[in-house]
């Protein structure tokens, strides 16, 4: 064994301790995207970063894979195709596959909610700055929601809207106490789990507080939790 | 009375959120409800026409308009929810990429898929005759929207199985004798009794033809 | 409250009828109550759909006025005989007889109202019943056809059929 | 939807077997082997005879392919878990500090490396069977204590909190939009007030 790989070895040994809470890997944190999109009521940022991160990791994976498929492990003598090479192959492809799962899930997540919600969410972005690195949406969800809300309002529009009065053919309509516009509702309870030494209290309303301790499970309204879970320090479950 | 039409559109619709495929479009029944929805404009435009005659009339004619103006807006909303739930449904079976039933260019053979959800509700089943124009128009503009937000990820297959992936390798052992079967992790023979560790889905025909079985 | 536009549970409740008086007399809308071309007299009590009786019991008839167009009575599902039956025995209540959709109702009602008392007791009995419902939707050997299982609302069906879809997803795995 | 209902504000159960596969679990490689780079974690160059942490689900890879034996983890024995069962017997209002992914973990190590647990497979599975079943009870005599606002359910591992999600969250939201017709009019604004708390 050379150094590089002890050195390695031990620095991977003391980090994963230092850090058993807070995701550190690409894949911990892409689990913890995904669960909390599944979980939240609303639409949460788009994680630009982790997904240009993982993308660009596919795909250097994939070519990884082609080009071994094809010339066989570079580093052997004489491109001889060991079985161990092959199988580290094949847990590549595995772990390929696993990490484009829960893209998959992390996006339609994402799509279900801009659809639920439309024209909340281009109100919501209609003032953004197209060039911010903190977009609510990827410039291509952005692309989807305005698009998607385009071919349902002609297949409204086809099915009937256009034969109806012209004061009845608006889909944004929020007069006579009915809003046709909906919106996430951010009072409902959700399940938490604190991963901070931190404590946190968070107020119940008049005079209640509760205290999130490390590790502890709770149901709460999202609305309370809201911002820890943006900064890391309360997890959705 | 004014409503019940629409009352019976969304017990359609109520009873459609739990089927795996979209029942028949409620033509008549729509085109009854725009024309209940007619009917109420013209009786609220001959009302908005009245001066008023007092405080009595004006009262009167309040709230014979409101009466009339809350009918038109309830058929629209059931209108709008029922029709928001077929579109949800068709969007919903496009994501799983496979051809509706009564599609002249089918491609793909219909698999089962509709029999590995244990949810009854998830739609897995289109038939083309059961829409309209309209919502034909939309499914086929959903799949060009969709197909164009898919292209932005090259890499990964957004309308793969929502099931985690489990055993995308698998030990097999050969059930009886056979060629040889070449694959992108190289060649293994048919040989009766010998074991691979393979990739399923280069296997799948093979295991389903009797020479191999999964251990 | 957020928006419910799309919500076909919702849809359904407002279309549940309650008790309304008409405090004035209006031609032409006796096909409310069944006399189409008549009015409906000043005084008549009749059953009006939760979408249209919300809004005339709110619209003062004048701007100045306190007085609107119709008055809700109370409705059978909160009488004081149905709220006794509820407060001694919540389980044996037949709640989807007495309406289709009995909470939307109650949290319109009582959005409306504002009726504190009303709202605990209802409370009280969701506890109650969802535990029971949770203990029908657990246990795969008592038989379904239990007479409890037909007296939820909608809303308790819902409930019934996720609690137990949840449990079977967990024991399907359990057995895989 | 882009999402089918039931996956909308739920897990499955195989989800978070899925999860509970990337948990690091300790090897005893029989070969050497070199390193992988993954997009997820790395696996370490490993040494025949040399323990290791990686991934479970490279773990199972490795040894079906007889590559490695798995050291079962310190919780996974007949002793521990009968302690901890007694435990839940003793303290009829606690849950014992299971590994929050014990169910998944145990399972897919019983189905996968069998031969490498210190104790007959079937009489895990009956203890570990025995401790689902006891904590079940005790979950759901606690489901009497919902209400309108909070709950903490400490000690509960993900795969346990998951199956009662759907009946609990649905509960307590309906018992909130409840509460709130009367709750709005008497504490007028306190809802917006705890929009900037922090």
């Amino acid at each position: 064994m050379d150094i590089d790989d002890i050195l390695q070895e031990f620095e991977t040994a003391t980090s994963r301790k230092e850090t058993k809470k807070t995701p550190t890997t690409l894949y911990d944190e892409l689990v913890v995207a995904m669960v909390n999109e599944r979980m939240a009521p609303e639409l949460l940022p788009f994680k630009h970063e982790l997904l240009q991160k993982v993308l660009a990791q596919i795909s250097n994976q994939q070519q990884f894979l082609l080009d071994s498929h094809e010339y066989g492990d570079v580093n052997a003598e004489s491109g001889v195709v060991t079985g161990d090479f092959k199988l580290q192959l094949m847990i590549i492809e595995t772990d390929i596959e696993r990490i484009n799962y829960l893209i998959r899930l992390y996006l339609r997540t994402r799509l279900s909610k801009i659809d639920k919600f439309t024209i909340f969410y281009i109100n919501e972005t209609a003032d953004e700055d197209p060039d911010s690195k903190d977009r609510l949406l990827s410039s291509q969800e952005q692309k989807y929601m305005h698009q998607h809300f385009k071919i349902l309002t002609r297949l409204y529009n086809n099915c009937f809207l256009k034969r109806l009065p012209h004061t009845l053919t608006l889909l944004d309509d929020t007069s006579g106490g009915q809003s046709m516009i909906v919106e996430p509702d951010l009072n409902q309870p959700v399940f938490v789990k604190s991963i901070t030494d931190k404590p946190i209290t968070i107020s119940l309303g008049e005079d209640d507080e509760l205290d999130l301790v490390n590790d502890g499970i709770y149901v709460v309204k999202y609305k309370l939790v809201r911002d820890y879970i943006s900064i890391g320090d309360v997890v959705m479950i | 009375m004014y409503g019940d039409l629409a009352n019976k559109l969304i017990l359609d619709a109520k009873r459609t959120t739990n089927l795996s495929a979209l029942p028949l479009y409620q033509g008549d029944l729509v085109k009854d409800i725009i024309k209940e929805i007619q009917d109420l404009n013209k009786d609220a435009e001959f009302l908005e026409e009245q001066t008023d005659d007092g405080d009595e009339q004006l009262k009167i004619n309040q709230c014979q308009l409101f009466v009339t103006h809350l009918s038109m807006r309830r058929n629209k909303r059931c209108l709008l929810a029922y029709e928001r739930l077929r579109a949800e449904k068709v969007a919903e079976f496009a994501w799983l990429n496979i051809d509706p039933i009564g599609d002249p260019n089918a491609t793909k053979s219909h698999t089962t898929i509709a029999d590995n959800y244990i949810y009854s509700n998830y739609t897995t089943q289109l038939s083309l005759d059961n829409l309209n124009h309209a919502e034909e128009e939309y499914f086929k503009a959903y799949q060009d929207l969709m197909l164009e937000y898919k292209s932005a990820f090259a890499d990964i297959d957004l309308s793969g199985d929502l099931e985690p992936p489990t055993n995308i390798f698998i030990d097999v052992r050969v059930l009886k004798d056979g060629g040889e079967v070449q694959t992108e992790y190289g060649s293994f023979n048919l040989i009766k009794d010998s074991q691979f560790y393979v990739r399923k889905s280069d296997v799948e025909r093979l295991i389903q033809q009797g020479y191999l079985e999964e251990l | 409250m957020t928006s419910n536009y799309y919500d076909l549970d919702d849809i359904l409740a407002d279309g549940e009828k309650v008790p309304s008086r008409f405090n004035m007399t209006v031609p032409g809308l006796g096909y409310l109550e069944g006399n189409p071309g008549k009015a409906v007299q000043k005084g008549t009590q009749l059953e009006l759909p939760m979408w249209l009786a919300e809004v005339l019991a709110i619209c003062a008839i004048l701007e100045d006025s306190q007085e609107s167009f119709i008055d809700l009575s109370e409705p059978e599902f909160i009488s004081s005989r149905v709220l006794n039956a509820i407060k001694t025995n919540p389980r044996t209540v037949d709640l989807r007889k007495l309406l289709r959709n009995y909470y939307k109702l109650v949290e319109k009602w009582g959005t409306f109202f504002n009726e504190p008392s009303l709202i605990e007791i209802i409370m009280t009995m969701l506890k109650e019943r969802a535990f029971e419902i949770n203990n029908f939707a657990s246990n795969t050997n008592k038989l379904m056809n239990n007479d409890f299982t037909y007296t939820l609302d909608e809303f308790e069906r819902i409930l019934f059929r996720m609690t137990s879809d949840s449990n079977k997803q967990m024991r399907n795995w359990l057995k895989e | 939807m882009s999402l089918p209902s039931h996956l909308q504000n739920n897990l499955t159960p195989s989800e978070i077997n899925f999860m509970a596969e990337n948990e690091l679990i300790t090897i005893l490689p029989r070969y050497s082997m070199n390193k992988i780079e993954l997009i997820g974690t790395k696996v370490p160059a490993l040494r025949a005879m040399r323990r290791e942490e990686i991934p479970l689900w490279i773990a199972v890879v490795l040894k079906s392919q007889d590559k490695c034996s798995i050291v079962p983890p310190s919780w996974l024995n007949l002793t521990y878990l009968k302690e901890k069962y007694d435990e839940e017997i003793r303290k009829p209002l606690r849950f014992s500090d299971l590994p929050p992914n014990w169910l998944e973990v145990s399972k897919i190590l019983l189905a996968k490396a069998s031969d490498d647990l210190a104790d007959p497979t079937h009489q895990l599975r009956s203890i570990l069977q025995d401790l689902r079943e006891i904590r079940l009870v005790k979950s759901r005599k606690g489901l009497r204590e919902l209400n309108e606002s909070n709950i903490q359910l400490n000690g509960l591992s993900l795969l346990e909190i998951n199956e009662l999600r759907p009946f609990v969250l649905t509960v307590m939201n309906k018992l909130r939009l409840l509460h709130d017709t009367i709750a709005k009019k008497d504490s007028g604004d306190a809802d917006n007030v705890s929009d900037d708390e922090y």
